[in-house]
Formats: structure tokens, C-alpha cells, sequence
């Protein structure tokens, strides 16, 4: 018992100093501490709060994509009543009550990523993830001569960002006639279900030209279970990440559509910044999609880390 | 002749591949105390958990005053007034007495569905002065010794106004006194018009406490006999189909030789002070005392089992250093009080019982070798003659008898130098008891010292070279072998 | 137990988990100005309800020396039942009774694959979990059931008398759990279930019956778990219990349960609950970064069963 | 959890009890049979090994689970504990840029962690199932704060070899699992220290007073799992070419089901390392078949839990009839 004492006051001394530091306190929510996505989004928002001189707390569920436990971490954060929150819910529907007790605490909140189903919001950041399918998915036909077997690697079943991507795969897929959908099995964003489902996938069937995968990890998976079988297929993922990035400049990955979480960090933190300081802010930022491949990889080659928030109107003016 | 107050007829039951009644007749009058006896595996526990309705007969018919009934289960004979006392307790540790008494019979309270527990103590108390037992009922059954858990057994048997209560070796965990007292209670039920069933494997008990003796022997009825016609060899066999001396006595003992073990001071946590003993090559030393007197705690320090607070133990003049590993890597054997409990892997085979002890032994590579370890098996499987096809099958297949043999054999293959056997002979029957002392004996001829604690003086005094008598936590004397008699140790083990 | 062995035996056992509890208190409520504020406390409370409704059933389960893994899972199914029920018909009363059906039915189905086919407690539930799990997928298909009756959060967002209604919920079920354990036949022979189930037998108790209706129980509770849960959410999730038996066990273990011989104890439990639910409420209070609260959870879990583990030794 | 555990079948053959083994090897065939009727490529070569490679992970995780289990214990750390020592090979390897260094740590890590577990439930005597529970928190609240949610991907081909590789023609890991199937088999059956875990498992006081070092044992079984954690942890590396901080998360309940749908006790003393194979076998041909038939993925944990107690209950019927 004495060891957790210890344990729990040396972590009180550590942080509750910073917690009430000078400046507004604005809590950030991401979904779990797993995918690099989220902590691309987390350092957007503590660049962005570092160039505003503002303080950020990350709000992360033990569990990942955990709903009670957010529902928990939002009524906990209610309590200490931060100035603003940047929020993407791990569930856009099941997240409903937690905006709305937001809202009922006045609390502005600023919804970024997978837009809530319901709820006042400051503004709404985000990439459309249809767009960004369809712009992938568009990618890799065209790059297979419009022609050939594809196969789509779907996220978790009944997430916003799945459904949306691969409905968006699969408008690309229309406007090409002469490319067939093979299969469509769900990865669950995973790397080694991804690696698992594809190497399945490549016994049904012997040839496979062409692979949508509904995020990066899941195209990694899904590159390792063919080289693995030593078969060759062009691969596209998305969210533009570092791992993306170094395989596309490799050549082994064809495209990867940047969802671009540091930016959505950046601009929601902003943005919930602004309008605090009762400066005009947008109600809405939809980042169009960008699809990164051998040609525009350079710029995201630098770090997360290292990169600087763009400001907040050149954003909007492209 | 009075009408007997519950009789059976012609009752038979097969288990897959055995018979274990055959058209056993067994009648029991108001106020009589029938003796129930014979070998392990003779129909006794069959026939028990027919009358309690734990088992449906597959032919046979029940009489109650003359009248015939049935027995579909418990509750037909409870309503009967059968009650039985099993020798594995059927207590609930995390209940209190009271509610032990009473399980399954729990007064209804005001409030419906909700059960009465001031009513129930009262009743516990009333039950327990009826036998003389001085407890507080709401003492968490966990708490409580062997001795008093016996008690609350009998107190719940008696709860349920028994007019037949079975006794199945009621004595085998109770100390003297206590079992004065059981039998001055037996007395005063019988007064009251109790009919008892007494299941035995302590003849003694048999002629004096029995009105009547009935004796089973493969699940057939031997023979019913009046106490004052006949003699405990006739008994015992009738019992075993074969003559047995019942008081075993050693044909020869070997002369005592180097001093094996050597106690000096010992002391313990759990209830005993400054302890000297001494044990030699080719002796059978006892250790006895009233239970609760420290026995088993002194044999358990003495193994390693649990740590000593003080004092020195050396093994062949070499000092041992507290660990049940170590102890056994030195030549040290324990044959503990529970077989069920401390002897046995009950799912696993004969064979892997035996040979675990001698595992080092017989495969000093680390390397085990099956058919090696087979042989090793068979040889004491037949040294020991252990009733088995197989020391492939389950050590649960085997009787009492049989697997406190297989306990016994694990130490073969340790040739061991200094035994501790712990009530060896507790709930097994008088052919096998007679094979264990054998066993005892051979032991000591080849040189090996032995401990032996038992709560029947009776053993002690034929089977024992010497003895140490306890009493509360101290050794309270010592017996050589011409004083040594069952009058001296009840001397030397109670308080005067 | 009489009251007063029960009250005694209960002293005795405190310190494991009150001690984390009340030490808990005092580092937070001295950190953490937040902390202490009826607000906050009923925050806590409420948040713990939902865990305490399956941990109550857990530990008499686990007094059982059973175990039953599924019931994060059929929450989660008793919840989606209930929405889709609520949303089809917009009868409240309809979809409750259809929640708890659910809870029902798995628990027979439990109790009956242990206690008929005697398959062991936790290979059955980790089967039925399985099930739960899966049946939740395919009539979702992974989407969340919305659209059911504003009605429905009242039973978590209403107020009686200013208390929320899920605490006086949570009440109840415990003090129904309690009577249940301590003052009925049915409690006292789940005593003898884990500690003796010979002594049943020779009672002329059926211990499958009895077996069957701890399982039934469970589900039952789970079922109201579910209640809570979706009236939470304002809607049904196929993930939103995953894993929450686990947490139960953890709590009635802080709460000085042990898995053997029927040794429970139903007041720890609620206090291993809502020391579980401080740890949380006060780690992020004090904005802990997640990684480490993980960890103190972990830490919280491990200590408390090592303080008892000394007393018991004593 | 009750100890009325079941009549096992004596331990001196080395596949343990025939019976058992071929009812389970049956129930294999049957499902394959099933499946290569639905789908043409389910018997072939390619899939066969493809299911085999699959089955291999499922395996290593199971196998030193096996051992706890047969204990009468359970080690619920073993998903973190992949994790955990895969984070940290993988970001040696990043930095050494020597695979065999990754190795080093990653098993080491693994058997730090399996050490630990076998002394907060031998030393400080807390049940297993809490204590790996909560070692599972604290392994997973060490991992997020390590990798802070970043992923570390692209090792040496050497490396990947591990998992990805072929050895005439067939997958590394199978090599590999045919390994330790063989080594943790003779370790069961062939050696004084399997008997006594057996025996630990069948009756700890008796083990205790026949002289077995029951604690050691114990240790002995927790840190094998952990090892063998750890060394699962590089076969998922090398397969995935990458390490996140969930690595393994989801490997935890499913190498249990592989333990005990091989017909392991949980109530200890019975079981061998050779039905846990069977047993991940099963599971992964569930999968694998759905998969091939394009199933739903939603059905998959309905389907695995039947198949669960399915084999289950047919395996206490059969132990029934093996009395």
C-alpha cells in the first residue's frame, strides 16, 4: 500500500503543478493511445497551444476507443471546468450524452476528426473521409490502368471513418468497369488482423492486382502478407503517416491519402483558441484530401514533432 | 419382540461392475445401538447413503414400525427420522455453527423469504447443551478444530430430531475424552428411545458400546451377531473371510541400533514447547496424546512442514535445516494424517503417486523414462500388494487401505531412513490396518526409525517399541516398552 | 452469520481495501480542489453504478467458486436488444423487459451448460461471451442502435430528491444483493456452494438448481446493467461492455474476495467498486497522463491483494 | 473455482491420453473435411501452410500458458507482456540495427516479466488471476507511455525472416512452433521437473510434502510463459514488420481458449502442450475457413465461441467414458 501512496503522490507532485498553470487550460480528447494518428492529431494540438501560449491535458481512454470510459474522462473534465475542448468522440453516435453535458456546462467545445452526431460545436475539423477514399481509391486504379482484382481492407465495423472510406473506395471502383471488387473483409485498422485477413484473402484468390486498405497500418499489414506469399500488388492506405511515407518513398507502397491529424490538431486547437479570445473563427474546416505519393512524399518526411502549424487562414484559402 | 423401528428388505445396488449390495437385510429397534461392521468396500457406506436417501436401491423394500415406505431421497428420510453423521464432514466453513445445524431446514422469519436467525441460534444453543458442547452458535465453522466440527455434526444430526442416527466412524478424529463424552451421549440418546447405527473399525468400540453387530462383508450380510457370544477374532474373521489377528503383534523386533532422529528443544508457532525426542535405527517409536495435544504440529516442525521457533533437529547426528524439501532429500518420510488431502494426487495414476517422491532418485539425469518409471511403479505395487490391475489407473479407483499403501509405497523408492506416519491407520479396515503394521515392521528391519502417531493406544501398545505421551504442547512423559500400556497413556496424556 | 460475527468479521477484513480508499481520498482531496465537491463525488458515485451492478452478482458467483466472463458481453447484447426493442416499438416498458430477457437467458444458458453439462465456469462463459460478443455484431453489423426514447436517460440522468437516480438504483441492488446473502436460504446455500456442496446435497438442496439461479442472477443484473448503460449512451453499442467483467472481478478482488471456499464479502466488493471508480476520477482530475494511470490500476489491484495477503498470514 | 477436478488419464504416455488426443485430432479432421467441401482452396498447400503459420503464434503464447494451467494457474499478463517486449525489441533493433540484440531483449523482457508474475504469486501469495491481471495493467500502462502512441516499423530482412520467411518452402514459424511443440512436450512428459508440475497441479500439499520445491516450480512456469511471450512478440514483429503499443492486446483470451479447447484442466494436473496445439489449430481453422468462405467477420466470435464449448463439452463426455 505504501508503494501505491508513493506511486500516486510522486504523479500528484509531477502534473498537478502543471494543471494550473497561467493561461487558458483547454482538454484535448483522442480515442486511444495505440494509433499513431492520435498522437499525430495530440502533437498538432500542443504545437499549436505552445504557439498560442495556451496548456493542453490530453484525455486518452485506458481501454482504447473505450466509451464508457470517455463518457467518464468527460463528466471527470466537467468537473474541473477547462476554458475550451477539442473533442473527436471515439464513437460519433454513442458520444452524443457526453456532448451534450459539455454543451450543458458551457463549456466550448470544438469537434474535430469524426463529426458528432449531435451537439453544439465551436466549429467541426476535419478531412472528409469519403473524398479522401475516393481520391485514393481513384489513385491506385488509375496507377493499375483502370483494369485488374482488387480487394478493400475495411476498418472497424460501424466506425464513421470506415464506412465512409470504403464507400468512397467503392465509388472509385465505379467509375472503373473493367476493375473487379474481389472481396471486401474487415482489418479493424489492425496491422496483424489486416496481415492475417489478406493472407486468407490470397488463397481465395490467386490473383489480387490491386489492395484498398482503409488505413495505413492495415496496408502495411497487408504489403507484409505479400511479400511474405511473394506476390506483388499495388497498395494504397491512408493517413499519410511516417511509416506511409517511408514505404512510399521506397516504392513498396503506391499512395496514401493524408488525413493529416497533426493539421486537424493544429487548426481545432486554434480555433477553440480564437474563440475564446472572441476572435472570428470558421464553423466549418474540411482539409481537402491530399494523396501523398512518390511524387509530394518530401514535406512529409519531417516529423510530427518538428513541423510548425500552419496558420489558420492559409488553411482555409486552399 | 417389538416391532423394529425401520427395516430393510432384500435391498441390492450395482454400480457399473460392482455389486456393492446383495439382498442385505438389516433391521434397527428404539434404543438399540446396531454395530455396522466390516471391511472397506464390504456395502457399509452404500448402505448408509441408501438410508439417507443419498442413493435409490435397485430392489429392496423399507419398513417403518412394521408399515412399508419409500425412500426417494433425503427428505423422505429425514421425515422418516434418519439422520447421518458422514465422516467427511458436511460443514460450511464460511457459515457460522448455527446456521451449519440448520442448513437446509432454516426457520421462515416475519418477512417472507427471509429466514429467521435469532430463532435458529436459539435452536443452536438448545441442540448444542443437549450434547453438552459449550459454544457460542455463531462462531464461523472455519474456525473451529476437527473435534468441535464433529460436534456440530452431531448437533445437526440431533437438530432434526433423529430418531435413527447413523454414525459412520464417529471416533476416528476424537480424542479419548471426547470420546467419553460422544459415548455418554450415545448413552443418553439410547435412554431417550434413539435408535443408532454405529459404523466401526475400532473393535473395542464394537463390544462396548454395540446392543448388536452386523456384519457386511462384499456387499453381502455376513452374519448378526449379540456382543456378549462372541469374540473380536471371530469378528474380525467373519470380517476379512479369512482368520486375522486382530491385535496385531510384531512376530520379532530387530534390536535398536544408531540414533536416527534426535529432537532437542523443540519449539513452535503452533502450539509446542521444548520438545526432546529421540528415535533409533530398527525402532518404532510412538507419539501420542489426546488430539489437540500437539502431535501432528511436532511431527509437521519435525518434517519442515512448518517452521520451528527453536530448538535443533538432527537427522543421523546431522542437523536439518526446516525445509520439507530438504528434509526429504536427507532420508526423511511423512506419511501425513489426510491421505485425501496431504498424500495423494487424486486425478492422477497409481504409478505417478509412487514414483514422485523418488523422482531424483531414479532419474538422477533430470531425464523421466515412462517404462522406467513404470517398473519402479509395479515393483511396489506388488511389494505392497496394492489391489490394482494397473498402477496406470487412478489412485482415486483404489479403497482406504489400498491408497494409504500407495502413500506409504511413494517412499520406497527414497529409501527413506526415518519414517513419521501420521495416524496411518485412521478410517481403513482391519485387513489393511494388519498390512500397514506389517509394512511398520518391515520397515524397522531393514533399518529404518519410525515415528508413529496414532489416537488408538491400542496400536500404540501392540506396534511400538517405546512412546511419548503429549499434553498441551508438552511431551508429558515417556513409556519404554514393559509400561507401556493403554492405562499410562491416558495417564500421562490427560491433565490431572 | 449473526450480526455480530458479521460486523466483527467485516472490521477485521477492512484495512485491505479501506484503506486504499480512505488513503485515496486524502491524496485527492488534498491535490485536487476538484476532488472533494459534492459534484464530483456524485460523479464518482454514478460512474461506479454500472461496474457495482456487475460485481454485486460477480461475487456471489465467484463465492461459487464459478466465474462469469461473459457478462461485459451480454450487457452489451442486453443493451442493443433493449435499444433496437425501444427504437422499434417506443415502448420503454417493452424494451426493458426485453433487455433483461437477454440478461436471463444468458444466465440460464450459463448455469445450465455448468451446472447439466458440468463444463467449468470459465471455459462455459468464455464460450458465451463468444456468443454475446458475436450476436451483438451481426444484428448491428458494428452500428450503434440510436434514435431510442428520450425516456430512457432519465433511469441515468434523472435526480430523486437530488440524489441521481442510477446511485439509488445502485442502492437498492445492493442492499437486495445483501438481504439476498445474509438473511435468505438462497444466500446461505450459496455459502455452501463454494464451501461444501456435499453439506447441500445431504440437505436434499439441489445444487444444480441453485447453481443455475446464481448464473440467472448475474444475468438478471447484467440486464439492469444494461438499463444503465444505454440510458448512459442514449444508445446501444456493440463494444461498449467489452471487458467490464474483468474490471468487476478486479474491484470484488481489491474488495478482499477471495476465490476459495466461499469466502465473499459483499460490502468489500462496493468498497473495491468505488475505489476503483476514485482511482480514475481523481487520477484524471488531476489530468494523469492515461499510460500512467494504467498503471496505477494495475498497481491499485496488486497491493491491496498483497496488504490482505499479509493480514492473512497473521 | 471449484477443485473437483476430473479423473485424468495417468501421465506416463507422451501424448497423455490417447483418447482425448483423438477425439480432438477428429474433431480437426471433421471441421477440415467440412470446409474443403465449401471452399476449393482450403486444401491447398499454400493454405495448409498459410493456416499453419497462423497457427504457430496462437501456439507459442499457448504453449507456455500450458504449463501455468496445468499449475492450477493463469497468466492473464501474457497479450501486455507480447506488447511490452515487442515495443522494446523493436526499438533496439531500430537503434542496434542488430536483429539478434532485439532478440536478446524481447525474450529477456518477456522472461523479466514472467519472473515477476511467478514471484507476486509465490513470495507474496496473490492469487494468479489477480496478480497477472494487474501486471497486465501495469505492462500496458509501461508500453503506451514507451511508445507514446507511435509506431516503430521496417527491420532487416534477416530479421523478418522470423516470421515472414520461407524454409523449404515452408513458413520460419512453423519451424519454429514444431520447436517448442517438441521441447515443451519432452519437458512435460520427459522430465522430473514436468512430473512435479503435474503433481503441483494435482495436489500442491501433497507435492509440497513428497519434497517437490513447489514455489520454485511455480516460478519456473511463469517465467517459461513469459519467455515464451516474449518470443512471440518477435514473431509478430517480423510478420508485421512493425511494433504499436497494441501488438498482442487481443492474443491474451484466445491462447487461453487454445489452452483449454486442448483439453488442459484449469483445475490443474491434466493436459498436455500437444492437445494445446490441437487446440490453436482449431481455433485458427475456424478463422481461416471464414474467411475463405467470406463470411461475415461479425459471425467469427459467435463461431469461436461454440466451437469452444462444443469441444468442451465433448470433452467431458469423453472423459466420462474414459472412466
Amino acid at each position: 500500500m505504501k508503494r501505491l501512496f508513493s506511486l500516486t503522490a510522486a504523479l500528484t507532485i509531477s502534473w498537478s503543478g502543471s494543471t494550473f498553470a497561467a493561461g487558458e487550460t483547454i482538454a484535448v480528447f483522442t480515442k486511444n493511445l495505440t494509433n499513431p494518428y492520435f498522437q499525430a492529431v495530440r502533437v498538432g494540438t500542443e504545437t499549436a497551444a505552445k504557439a498560442l501560449s495556451v496548456k493542453v491535458i490530453q484525455y486518452v481512454p485506458t481501454k482504447p476507443d473505450s466509451i464508457p470510459e470517455q463518457l467518464s474522462q468527460v463528466e471527470d473534465v466537467i468537473v474541473k471546468k477547462p476554458d475550451a475542448i477539442v473533442f473527436i468522440p471515439v464513437d460519433y453516435k454513442a458520444l452524443v450524452p457526453a456532448v451534450e453535458k459539455i454543451n450543458a456546462a458551457k463549456i466550448p467545445v470544438t469537434n474535430i476528426t469524426d463529426r458528432s452526431a449531435a451537439g453544439d460545436f465551436v466549429a467541426f475539423v476535419g478531412a472528409d473521409d469519403y473524398s479522401i477514399g475516393l481520391a485514393v481509391g481513384k489513385r491506385l486504379l488509375t496507377a493499375m490502368g483502370g483494369k485488374g482484382n482488387v480487394v478493400i481492407l475495411e476498418g472497424v465495423k460501424g466506425s464513421l471513418t470506415s464506412t465512409n472510406r470504403v464507400r468512397g473506395f467503392t465509388d472509385a471502383l465505379k467509375e472503373f468497369p473493367n476493375a473487379k471488387l474481389l472481396a471486401s473483409q474487415p482489418g479493424n485498422f489492425q496491422r496483424l488482423n489486416a496481415l492475417q485477413v489478406m493472407e486468407n484473402l490470397m488463397q481465395s484468390f490467386p490473383q489480387i492486382d490491386g489492395v484498398l486498405a482503409a488505413n495505413d497500418p492495415m496496408a502495411v499489414g497487408a504489403l507484409e502478407a505479400l511479400e511474405g506469399a511473394g506476390r506483388k500488388a499495388q497498395v494504397v492506405g491512408i493517413n499519410g503517416s511516417k511509416e506511409a511515407v517511408d514505404l512510399i518513398k521506397s516504392g513498396k507502397l503506391l499512395a496514401s491519402g493524408d488525413f493529416n491529424g497533426f493539421i486537424q490538431g493544429c487548426v481545432g486547437t486554434e480555433i477553440a483558441v480564437r474563440n475564446l479570445r472572441k476572435q472570428p473563427t470558421p464553423k466549418e474546416v474540411m482539409l481537402k484530401p491530399i494523396v501523398v505519393d512518390k511524387s509530394n512524399f518530401a514535406p512529409y518526411e519531417t516529423p510530427v514533432e518538428q513541423r510548425a502549424c500552419p496558420a489558420l487562414e492559409q488553411v482555409l484559402s486552399n | 419382540m417389538t416391532t423394529p423401528l425401520f427395516e430393510l428388505r432384500e435391498v441390492s445396488k450395482e454400480f457399473p461392475g460392482v455389486k456393492a449390495l446383495d439382498n442385505v437385510s438389516f433391521e434397527i429397534k428404539a434404543g438399540e445401538v446396531h454395530m455396522l461392521v466390516g471391511e472397506n468396500g464390504a456395502g457399509k457406506s452404500t448402505l448408509m447413503k441408501i438410508l439417507c436417501g443419498a442413493y435409490r436401491a435397485d430392489q429392496g423394500t423399507f419398513f417403518q414400525n412394521g408399515e412399508q415406505v419409500a425412500i426417494h431421497g433425503p427428505a423422505d428420510a429425514r421425515r422418516f427420522g434418519i439422520a447421518v453423521i458422514f465422516q467427511e464432514f458436511t460443514l460450511v466453513p464460511y457459515l457460522d455453527i448455527a446456521q451449519n445445524i440448520f442448513l437446509g431446514r432454516e426457520f421462515k422469519g416475519r418477512i417472507p423469504g427471509l429466514i429467521d436467525r435469532q430463532r435458529i441460534h436459539a435452536e443452536a444453543r438448545r441442540v448444542l447443551d443437549l450434547i453438552g458442547f459449550s459454544i457460542d452458535p455463531s462462531t464461523p465453522v472455519h474456525k473451529l478444530g476437527i473435534a468441535q466440527q464433529q460436534m456440530v455434526e452431531i448437533a445437526k444430526a440431533l437438530s432434526q430430531d433423529a430418531r435413527i442416527l447413523v454414525m459412520d466412524e464417529p471416533t476416528a478424529a476424537l480424542s479419548d475424552r471426547e470420546t467419553e463424552l460422544l459415548f455418554a451421549m450415545i448413552d443418553r440418546l439410547k435412554k431417550k428411545g434413539v435408535a443408532i447405527i454405529y459404523i466401526s473399525h475400532r473393535l473395542s468400540e464394537v463390544f462396548a458400546l454395540g446392543d448388536r453387530i452386523t456384519v457386511l462383508r462384499d456387499g453381502r450380510k455376513i452374519a448378526s451377531l449379540l456382543p456378549p457370544e462372541t469374540t473380536p477374532d471371530q469378528l474380525v474373521t467373519l470380517m476379512v473371510g479369512r482368520p486375522v489377528d486382530a491385535t496385531y503383534t510384531r512376530p520379532s523386533r530387530p534390536t535398536p541400533g544408531e540414533v536416527v532422529l534426535e529432537v532437542k528443544n523443540l519449539s513452535g508457532p503452533s502450539g509446542f514447547s521444548n520438545v526432546n525426542l529421540t528415535v533409533r535405527a530398527g525402532e518404532i517409536v510412538g507419539l501420542c496424546g489426546l488430539v489437540g495435544s500437539g502431535r501432528t504440529e511436532v511431527a509437521r516442525a519435525i518434517f519442515g512442514a512448518d517452521r520451528a521457533s527453536a530448538g535443533e533437529i538432527r537427522l543421523n547426528s546431522v542437523p536439518i535445516g526446516g525445509s520439507s524439501e530438504d528434509s526429504v532429500r536427507r532420508g526423511m518420510a511423512l506419511i501425513p494424517e489426510s491421505r485425501k488431502a496431504q498424500g495423494l494426487a487424486l486425478n492422477r495414476s497409481i504409478g505417478d503417486n509412487i514414483v514422485l517422491v523418488g523422482l531424483r532418485k531414479l532419474f538422477p539425469s533430470g531425464i523421466f523414462v515412462p517404462r522406467r518409471a513404470m517398473k519402479a511403479a509395479r515393483a511396489v505395487v506388488d511389494k505392497l500388494r496394492i489391489a490394482t490391475p494397473s498402477p496406470r489407473r487412478p489412485v482415486a479407483t483404489l479403497s482406504g487401505g489400498n491408497q494409504q499403501k500407495v502413500v506409504v509405497g511413494k517412499w520406497l523408492n527414497a529409501d527413506a531412513k526415518f519414517y513419521i506416519f501420521d495416524e496411518p491407520t485412521r478410517g481403513i479396515d482391519v485387513g489393511a490396518k494388519a498390512e500397514i503394521f506389517r509394512l511398520l515392521d518391515g520397515l524397522v528391519h531393514n533399518g529404518a526409525g519410525i515415528l508413529m502417531i496414532s489416537s488408538e493406544q491400542i496400536e500404540i501398545v501392540h506396534i511400538c517399541d517405546r512412546a511419548y505421551v503429549m499434553r498441551s504442547g508438552h511431551i508429558a512423559g515417556e513409556l519404554q516398552h514393559h509400561e507401556l500400556t493403554e492405562a499410562n497413556i491416558v495417564r500421562l496424556g490427560i491433565h490431572q | 452469520m449473526s450480526t455480530r460475527t458479521l460486523v466483527f468479521s467485516q472490521l477485521a477484513r477492512v484495512p485491505g481495501v479501506a484503506i486504499a480508499l480512505v488513503g485515496l481520498c486524502g491524496i485527492f482531496a488534498a491535490t485536487s480542489p476538484g476532488f472533494a465537491t459534492p459534484a464530483n463525488i456524485a460523479n464518482v458515485l454514478t460512474q461506479s453504478t454500472i461496474l457495482l451492478l456487475l460485481a454485486l452478482p460477480m461475487t456471489l458467483i465467484i463465492m461459487t467458486e464459478g466465474l462469469d466472463l461473459s457478462m461485459g458481453a451480454v450487457l452489451t447484447f442486453a443493451s442493443i436488444v433493449l435499444a433496437m426493442i425501444a427504437v422499434g416499438t417506443g415502448s420503454i416498458t417493452l424494451a426493458v423487459a426485453g433487455g433483461l430477457a437477454v440478461g436471463l437467458c444468458f444466465g440460464f444458458l450459463n448455469g445450465a451448460l455448468i451446472a447439466l453439462l458440468d463444463i467449468p465456469p470459465f471455459i462455459t462463459t468464455l464460450g458465451t461471451l463468444g456468443i454475446a460478443q458475436g450476436l451483438s455484431l451481426v444484428v448491428t453489423d458494428g452500428q450503434s442502435v440510436v434514435g431510442i426514447p428520450r425516456t430512457i436517460e432519465a433511469f441515468y440522468s434523472g435526480t430523486v430528491a437530488g440524489i441521481p437516480l442510477p446511485i439509488i438504483i445502485a442502492a437498492l441492488a445492493y442492499t437486495l444483493t445483501h438481504v439476498l446473502l445474509y438473511r435468505t436460504r438462497f444466500g446461505t446455500y450459496i455459502f455452501a456452494l463454494g464451501g461444501n456442496r456435499e453439506a447441500l446435497k445431504v440437505a436434499g438442496i439441489s445444487v444444480r438448481g441453485m447453481l443455475i439461479r446464481v448464473y440467472m442472477f448475474g444475468g438478471l443484473m447484467a440486464g439492469f446493467a444494461a438499463l444503465l448503460m444505454t440510458a448512459r449512451l442514449n444508445s446501444a453499442h456493440p463494444t461498449a461492455g467489452i471487458g467490464m467483467e474483468f474490471d468487476a472481478i478486479a474491484a470484488l478482488a481489491v474488495g478482499g474476495t477471495s476465490f476459495e471456499r466461499g469466502n465473499g464479502w459483499l460490502l468489500g466488493t462496493l468498497l473495491g467498486v468505488v475505489t476503483v471508480g476514485v482511482l480514475r476520477n481523481g487520477l484524471n482530475l488531476l489530468a494523469v497522463p492515461s499510460s500512467a494511470q494504467v498503471a496505477c490500476i494495475g498497481a491499485l489491484v496488486i497491493a491491496a491483494l498483497f496488504i490482505d495477503g499479509l493480514r492473512g498470514e497473521q | 473455482m471449484s477443485m473437483t477436478g476430473k479423473i485424468a488419464a495417468p501421465r506416463f504416455a507422451l501424448s497423455g491420453d490417447v483418447m482425448q488426443m483423438l477425439y480432438r485430432v477428429l474433431a480437426v479432421v471433421l471441421l477440415s473435411a467440412i470446409l474443403a467441401m465449401l471452399s476449393d482452396v482450403f486444401l491447398t498447400a499454400n493454405n495448409i501452410l498459410n493456416v499453419l503459420r497462423q497457427t504457430a503464434l496462437l501456439f507459442l503464447m499457448a504453449s507456455g500458458l500450458t504449463l501455468v494451467i496445468l499449475t492450477a494457474g493463469l497468466d492473464l499478463s501474457i497479450g501486455a507482456n507480447v506488447a511490452l517486449s515487442g515495443c522494446l525489441a523493436a526499438s533496439v533493433i531500430k537503434l542496434t540495427g542488430a536483429p539478434l540484440a532485439g532478440v536478446g531483449v524481447g525474450i529477456l523482457c518477456g522472461t523479466m516479466v514472467g519472473l515477476a508474475n511467478g514471484v507476486l504469486v509465490t513470495a507474496l501469495r496473490i492469487p494468479s488471476f489477480i496478480a497477472t491481471y494487474g501486471m497486465m495493467w501495469m505492462l500496458t500502462g509501461v508500453t503506451y507511455y514507451y511508445m507514446g502512441g507511435e509506431t516503430i516499423h521496417g527491420f532487416p530482412a534477416g530479421f523478418r525472416q522470423l516470421g515472414s520467411g520461407y524454409l523449404f518452402g515452408v513458413p520460419t514459424p512453423v519451424y519454429v512452433m514444431v520447436l517448442f511443440l517438441a521441447i515443451g512436450a519432452l519437458f512435460a512428459q520427459r522430465t522430473i521437473w514436468g512430473q512435479q508440475i503435474y503433481a503441483i497441479g494435482a495436489n500442491p500439499v501433497a507435492a509440497r510434502l513428497s519434497g517437490v520445491p513447489v514455489e520454485r516450480r511455480l516460478v519456473l512456469v511463469y517465467t517459461v510463459s513469459g519467455a515464451m511471450a516474449g518470443l512471440a512478440s518477435l514473431i509478430i514483429l517480423a510478420r508485421i514488420n512493425s511494433a504499436q503499443g497494441d501488438i498482442g492486446e487481443e492474443l491474451t483470451l484466445p491462447a487461453i481458449a487454445a489452452v483449454l479447447v486442448g483439453g488442459t484442466s484449469l483445475f490443474g494436473g491434466s493436459g498436455t502442450v500437444a492437445g494445446t496445439l490441437i487446440g490453436a489449430l482449431l481455433l485458427t481453422v475456424v478463422l481461416n475457413g471464414m474467411n475463405l468462405l467470406q463470411i461475415n467477420s461479425s459471425w467469427q466470435p459467435l463461431a469461436t465461441g461454440i466451437i469452444i464449448l462444443l469441444a468442451v463439452w465433448i470433452d467431458t463426455r469423453t472423459r466420462r467414458l474414459g472412466e
